[in-house]
């Protein structure tokens, strides 16, 4: 009961969070809001037991993604980002689009039968296990990526000698 | 997540009998043992405070503060009260919520670390089995803070600060990570009281894993120094520069939570290097384990870095990223090479 | 921790589809490029949470697995997403998506 | 158990200093560090090979090493192997790649010594990387592995030959080795595909006899020996060779004679019981290898270039190595490359030296370089004696065991070519000692002087195995499981006698007393047409002259019919698709945004199709 209670005041968290992180007008407002709502989801991991994620999720996602999304603002102009918003023209039409979505998904959620579950934790030494044996391959080639993505942002963003 | 509730044999089960039933819930158990470190951390930093000036007195040949109090042991609580006094200013212009939200946030996930440092076997809070995670974690969620507060205070100087101070957070935070690797590899555990208690069996990792565990501890210690933004690191807050870094807009108790978290961060990190690489609780050749073991080495490091800082000078910005990108990124990576080939041909993960 | 049974799963699904619905609503209404990106972290985080659900619904390693393999894939995104539009605004001078529209037809 | 730990130490201390090199910045660009690091991880290689053929050699028989671990995990089979396989047949040549890769290395602290500290780090740490491949390489337990590190070897050729970057024809010859080669070893890559398909694994000994069919062993050791073509520089694909020269001189002595090229011949080597049931192949390589030794014989006599010399001399004696292959004599092949690994390193690390006293590569620079440097000169004649087969020298032993093996196999032909190459191997040499060593003095040879202590010593290790290596005949001949003992016969006679007999035109032709027979310019008529059509290297100039002309009267004729038949057909949908395009591109706005609801309205679609009909 309490773990439901937990996990219901959590999940307004994260939905209150980015609804804000949608809907302000302020660009730093809004990746902080970001912030917070990837903060709550790691507690979310905690809650229902993926411990190492939601560490991985603070480190990474918190503390990586939002950083480097706040350099990004920062090489931008300041007045430009301090005033966003969504224009009127388009919320009607987005609304309606990601309304559309959410009540598909909930209506495919609600005719499934979820039966038993419940399964057992994973501890991290199984998932590191695990990524080194069954996963190796999409590891190895997780890490080409990385290392593409790393020379692909260097090399779009390094400013060219006129 | 296994919360330590065995409260078993020491000093904590011969007090008066209330505490004991507190201390078996696991909630009870943080919130005691939370307070005693929490309390304990406070202190030491409040008084290194004066003991830092007194030292730097010494080294540059005057007296230091001596006037407050005998020997000028009261002027913490001197200084404490000063700013307590003054206004908190906001500059117009400013981003008013997030300004205040800084300082508070800074304190926060300063604390939040100390949840799982262990002092001994039985003080500590909460024992995760993630508990390194944590730590580091945490301590890369500080950079928020720093940002907003350079961000919010609408000046350009702090915004340069906080430009310096998140690009060497996120480079020195790699080295960082690997070299923390080193332990977790050797004692295939990511708690940190698992990790104090191979060291208690096999010796300090210092010198055990023979090569990584010595550059580990190097790379390790000169990583977090630069992330505790501490000379010779503390590019981000140059005086000569920057004013003061990002808290140049600050005034009042506001300001006075950023030098005084910047002390609980640099005290944590020695802690933290102390229970990773240096033995934690236990002695030498697991000699007499005790508290007194963590406090004497964790307050040794900290005196080091005081002794840095009065004797070296700062880098330069580009110094500083050649030092970690150059230097540090491929030596950490060696380490853990080298701490993976230790386990598989000389130790063996228990 | 609380075990994941079929109603525990049934909520974090919807909220996962509720964060997907925000992310979705942010891509399509965000004049801004670094919000449109927020978005887009948005729906990826709701993906990493059902890809969670069902992994601790099932027992296994396979959903965290995954999970770790797409944040490391949202980094990536991320890194690359941000040096773009460092180079737009950079270029021209502003990070509005309209700015990128030369290549209309 | 030890020995595994000796061959891991061997294979993977050039390895440790590699990685160390490649990723610390701040030691590579310190060259005394960096080879200090090389040529001690060289030297432990050496001293483990050592130790593992000597367990394997005279006589004692230590059991194989085979440690192997899977790479590749497919399910519950594994799809490849990586690890070190010792045998009789790898331990020695073990030794050779290590002995000269360290002679050099050491060789090149002494050459190298007035490059800037920054390059001679970079130098040393591609050394350590051949190092590695190499002896891969050699160790290698499956042919996919040897693939693997034959590729590395290919890329530190192509670093080595390219080390003097600033100078363009330093660089077009890297490039130049690189696509010739890389087109060969297309052949070793297919092979190793029908050898899985085939087989189900990359081993070269299981399909013994059972489960290769005949054709099969064909098409997969002709891909193989296509792949040898390439790295070991036979007859049309030569060309890469004497351009490689442009590398510095050690490099010569270590990638491009002694160990990467004869890499072809040791997968010959490796790959024998595949290439044992493959009797077309084999003869093939009989003829292409005795044409090869003939043809390059021919056309080192006429150069010039003290190095090309040696170039083309390395491509006449891979050629004879390749045939004695082709005859079924693995001994033979095998025996020649070890040998001719230890002369021809000597060789050029001579000429290396003497190119460092004039700053010259030209035999015309070199006149007279006898006063001044006797030891060098000394070392030259024992080497050029060892290749020209003199009795009782390295070369003799070898070369006649090749010759043997064509007679009993029934060669005739390439018998003859072998031996008209033999006779003109030993006229070159003889050219290029007494054009060298007792010429007329130059300008460039008055300020020359000795090389230095560092250069001096590999060079006398490597003479001392020049002229002692023959002793080991017995022992390869046992490694095959045959007893042979060293006897005259009347073909080795006739050989002996037509290497003396070069040797004595060239000495007479050559000798001090004919002042003006200096360089090409001695031929007689008839000569010139073949000095004509060697020394402009043949080849080159077909593919630049007569191939290219033909290739391009044809392709203007395709041209014609492509651009009036082909393209008008292209013009024409070109032009319907333009107007048909200038309807649909209303749909591009441009605008992100309406993209993404395309994508958001199709994911719309495609879910309620699922739900609804569910």
């Amino acid at each position: 009961m309490l773990g439901i209670v937990a996990l219901s005041l959590i999940a307004l968290c994260i939905f209150g969070a980015g609804l804000m992180a949608v809907r302000s007008g302020n660009l730093v407002h809004s990746v902080l809001w970001l912030a917070v709502a990837l903060a709550s989801t790691s507690a979310m991991y905690l809650v229902v037991g993926a411990t190492f994620l939601s560490a991985v999720q603070i480190i990474l996602y918190t503390g990586g993604v939002i950083t480097l999304m706040l350099f990004g603002v920062m090489l931008t102009d300041r007045n430009e980002t301090t005033k966003i918003g969504n224009p009127s023209g388009r919320r009607a039409l987005g609304a309606i689009t990601a309304l559309a979505m959410f009540g598909l998904i909930v209506a495919a959620v609600s005719q499934t039968d979820f039966l038993g579950g419940g399964g057992t934790l994973v501890d991290t030494q199984a998932l590191g296990r695990a990524l080194l044996t069954d996963h190796l391959l999409a590891f190895e080639a997780l890490s080409m990526l990385l290392l593409a993505a790393m020379l692909a942002a260097i090399v779009v963003a390094r400013r060219r000698d006129p | 997540m296994t919360v330590a509730s065995n409260a078993s044999n020491s000093f904590i089960m011969s007090l008066p009998s209330p505490v004991p039933e507190i201390l078996t819930h696991p909630v009870g158990h943080g919130l005691v043992m939370g307070t005693i470190i929490l309390t304990f951390f406070m202190l030491i930093s409040a008084w290194s405070i004066w003991f830092e000036r007194r030292f730097a007195g010494r080294m540059q040949s005057r007296v230091g503060p001596n006037v407050v109090g005998p020997a000028g042991l009261l002027q913490p609580i001197a200084d404490a009260i000063k700013l307590l006094r003054k206004e908190n200013l906001v500059p117009s212009g400013a981003d008013k919520v997030l300004f205040w939200l800084s300082p508070p946030m800074t304190l926060f996930f300063t604390l939040a670390t100390l949840a799982v440092i262990p002092l001994s076997e039985d003080l500590l809070v909460a024992e995760l089995d993630i508990g390194l995670l944590w730590v580091l974690a945490f301590s890369g969620l500080l950079l928020f803070p720093t940002w907003i507060a350079g961000w919010a205070s609408n000046n350009k100087y702090t915004l340069f600060a906080s430009m310096r101070a998140v690009a060497q957070g996120i480079s020195y935070e790699i080295p960082l990570l690997f070299s923390a690797i080193v332990p977790v590899v050797v004692v295939g555990s990511l708690s940190i009281s698992d990790i104090v208690r191979y060291q208690g069996e096999h010796g300090w990792l210092l010198f055990w894993p023979l090569g990584p565990g010595a550059l580990g501890f190097l790379i390790f210690f000169v990583a977090s120094l630069a992330e505790a933004n501490r000379i010779p690191f503390d590019v981000p807050e140059a005086e000569s520069e920057l004013v003061a870094g990002v808290t140049v807009e600050y005034s009042g108790m506001m300001y006075g939570l950023f030098p005084m978290t910047e002390y609980v961060h640099t005290l944590i990190t020695s802690a933290l290097a102390s229970a990773l690489f240096l033995g934690g609780w236990y002695g030498p050749f697991g000699w007499a384990p005790g508290v007194h073991w963590m406090v004497g080495k964790t307050l040794f490091l900290f005196f080091v870095i005081f002794w840095a800082r009065w004797s070296l000078v700062r880098f330069r910005s580009d110094q500083l990223m050649r030092l970690c990108w150059v230097w540090l990124v491929p030596l950490s990576l060696l380490c853990v090479c080298g701490a993976a080939l230790w386990v598989v041909y000389v130790g063996g993960v228990a | 921790m609380i075990p994941v049974n079929g109603e525990v799963l049934q909520l974090l699904l919807i909220l996962g589809a509720g964060l997907f619905a925000l992310g979705l609503y942010g891509v399509l209404t965000r004049k801004n490029t670094i919000g449109l990106l927020i978005g887009l972290e948005l729906m990826a985080n709701a993906v990493n949470l059902n890809l969670v659900a069902f992994g601790r619904y099932h027992g296994g390693t396979d959903g965290q697995v995954f999970t770790l393999f797409t944040i490391a894939l949202t980094v990536a995104e991320v890194a690359v997403g941000l040096a773009l539009v460092i180079l737009l605004h950079r270029s021209r001078r502003s990070t509005d998506l309209d700015a990128a529209a030369d290549l209309h037809g | 158990m030890t020995h595994d730990l000796l061959a891991l130490l061997a294979l993977l201390s050039p390895l440790v200093a590699a990685v160390v090199l490649f990723i610390i910045a701040p030691l590579r660009v310190r060259g005394a560090v960096s080879a200090a690091l090389t040529i001690g991880a060289t030297s432990v290689s050496l001293v483990a090979s050592v130790l593992l053929a000597a367990a394997r050699m005279f006589g004692a028989t230590a059991p194989n090493v085979d440690l192997q671990l899977a790479w590749l995990p497919g399910g519950a089979q594994t799809l490849a192997t990586v690890g070190v396989y010792v045998d009789p047949v790898a331990a020695p040549m073990m030794v050779v790649v290590a002995l000269v890769a360290l002679c050099v290395q050491v060789y090149s602290v002494g050459y190298l010594g007035h490059e800037p500290s920054r390059d001679r780090g970079r130098y040393f740490a591609y050394h350590a990387l051949f190092a590695f491949s190499m002896l891969g390489l050699v160790m290698a337990p499956n042919l996919l592995q040897l693939f693997v590190c034959w590729e590395l070897v290919g890329l530190a050729s192509y670093l080595l030959i390219g080390y003097y970057w600033t100078k363009p024809s330093a660089g077009q010859a890297a490039l130049k080795a690189f696509w010739v080669t890389k087109f060969a070893d297309m052949g070793l890559m297919l092979g190793l595909m029908v050898l899985y398909v085939k087989t189900g694994g990359f081993d070269w000994n299981v399909p013994v006899g059972q489960a290769l069919m005949t054709a099969d062993a064909e098409t997969i050791a002709g891909l193989f020996f296509l792949a040898v073509v390439g790295k070991s520089a036979q007859f049309p694909m030569h060309i890469w060779l004497p351009d490689a020269m442009e590398g510095p001189t050690p490099v010569s002595a270590l990638l491009h004679a002694a160990t990467m090229v004869a890499a072809g011949v040791y997968l010959i080597v490796r790959a024998y019981p595949i290439f044992m049931l493959a009797p077309t192949v084999l003869t093939v390589m009989v003829y292409l290898g005795a044409f090869t030794a003939l043809f390059a014989a021919v056309v080192a006599v006429f150069q010039d270039d003290i190095k090309k010399v040696l170039a083309f001399s390395t491509c006449s004696q891979l050629g004879y190595m390749v045939a004695a292959l082709g005859t079924g004599s693995m001994v033979s092949g095998y025996f020649h490359l070890t040998t001719h690994a230890f002369f021809k390193a000597l060789l050029f690390l001579t000429a290396g030296s003497l190119i460092h006293a004039v700053h010259s590569n030209s035999l015309h620079d070199m006149g007279g370089l006898w006063a001044k440097m006797k030891p060098t000169g000394i070392l030259l004649i024992i080497g050029s004696l060892a290749l020209a087969g003199f009795p009782m020298t390295a070369g003799f032993f070898s070369k006649d065991l090749i010759l043997e093996e064509l007679l009993h196999a029934g060669h005739y032909l390439p018998l003859g070519a072998a031996i008209l190459a033999a006779g003109l191997t030993a006229f070159y040499m003889t050219r290029v000692v007494m054009l060298s060593l007792f010429g007329a003095p130059s300008e460039a040879a008055e300020h020359a002087h000795e090389s230095p202590a560092v250069m001096l010593a590999p060079m006398v290790l490597l003479a001392v195995l020049a002229l002692a290596g023959g002793l080991l005949h017995g022992d390869f001949a046992r490694m095959a499981g045959v007893e042979a003992a060293f006897h005259v016969t009347p073909v080795g006679v006739v050989a002996t006698l037509v290497g003396f007999s070069g040797i004595g035109l060239g000495l007479w032709r050559f000798s001090p007393g004919r002042r003006t027979a200096i360089g090409t310019q001695w031929v007689s008529a008839p000569m010139r047409l073949l000095t004509w059509l060697t020394a402009s290297k043949p080849v080159d100039v077909f593919f630049a002259g007569f191939y290219r002309q033909a290739m391009l009267r044809a392709a203007a004729g395709i041209a014609w019919f492509d651009r009036y038949i082909i393209d008008a057909l292209i013009n024409l949908s070109g032009w319907a698709v333009l107007r048909g395009a200038e309807r649909f591109r209303e749909l591009q706005t441009g605008q992100p945004t309406d993209y993404v609801y395309a994508v958001v309205g199709g994911l719309i679609v495609l879910t309620a199709m699922g739900v609804f009909t569910a």
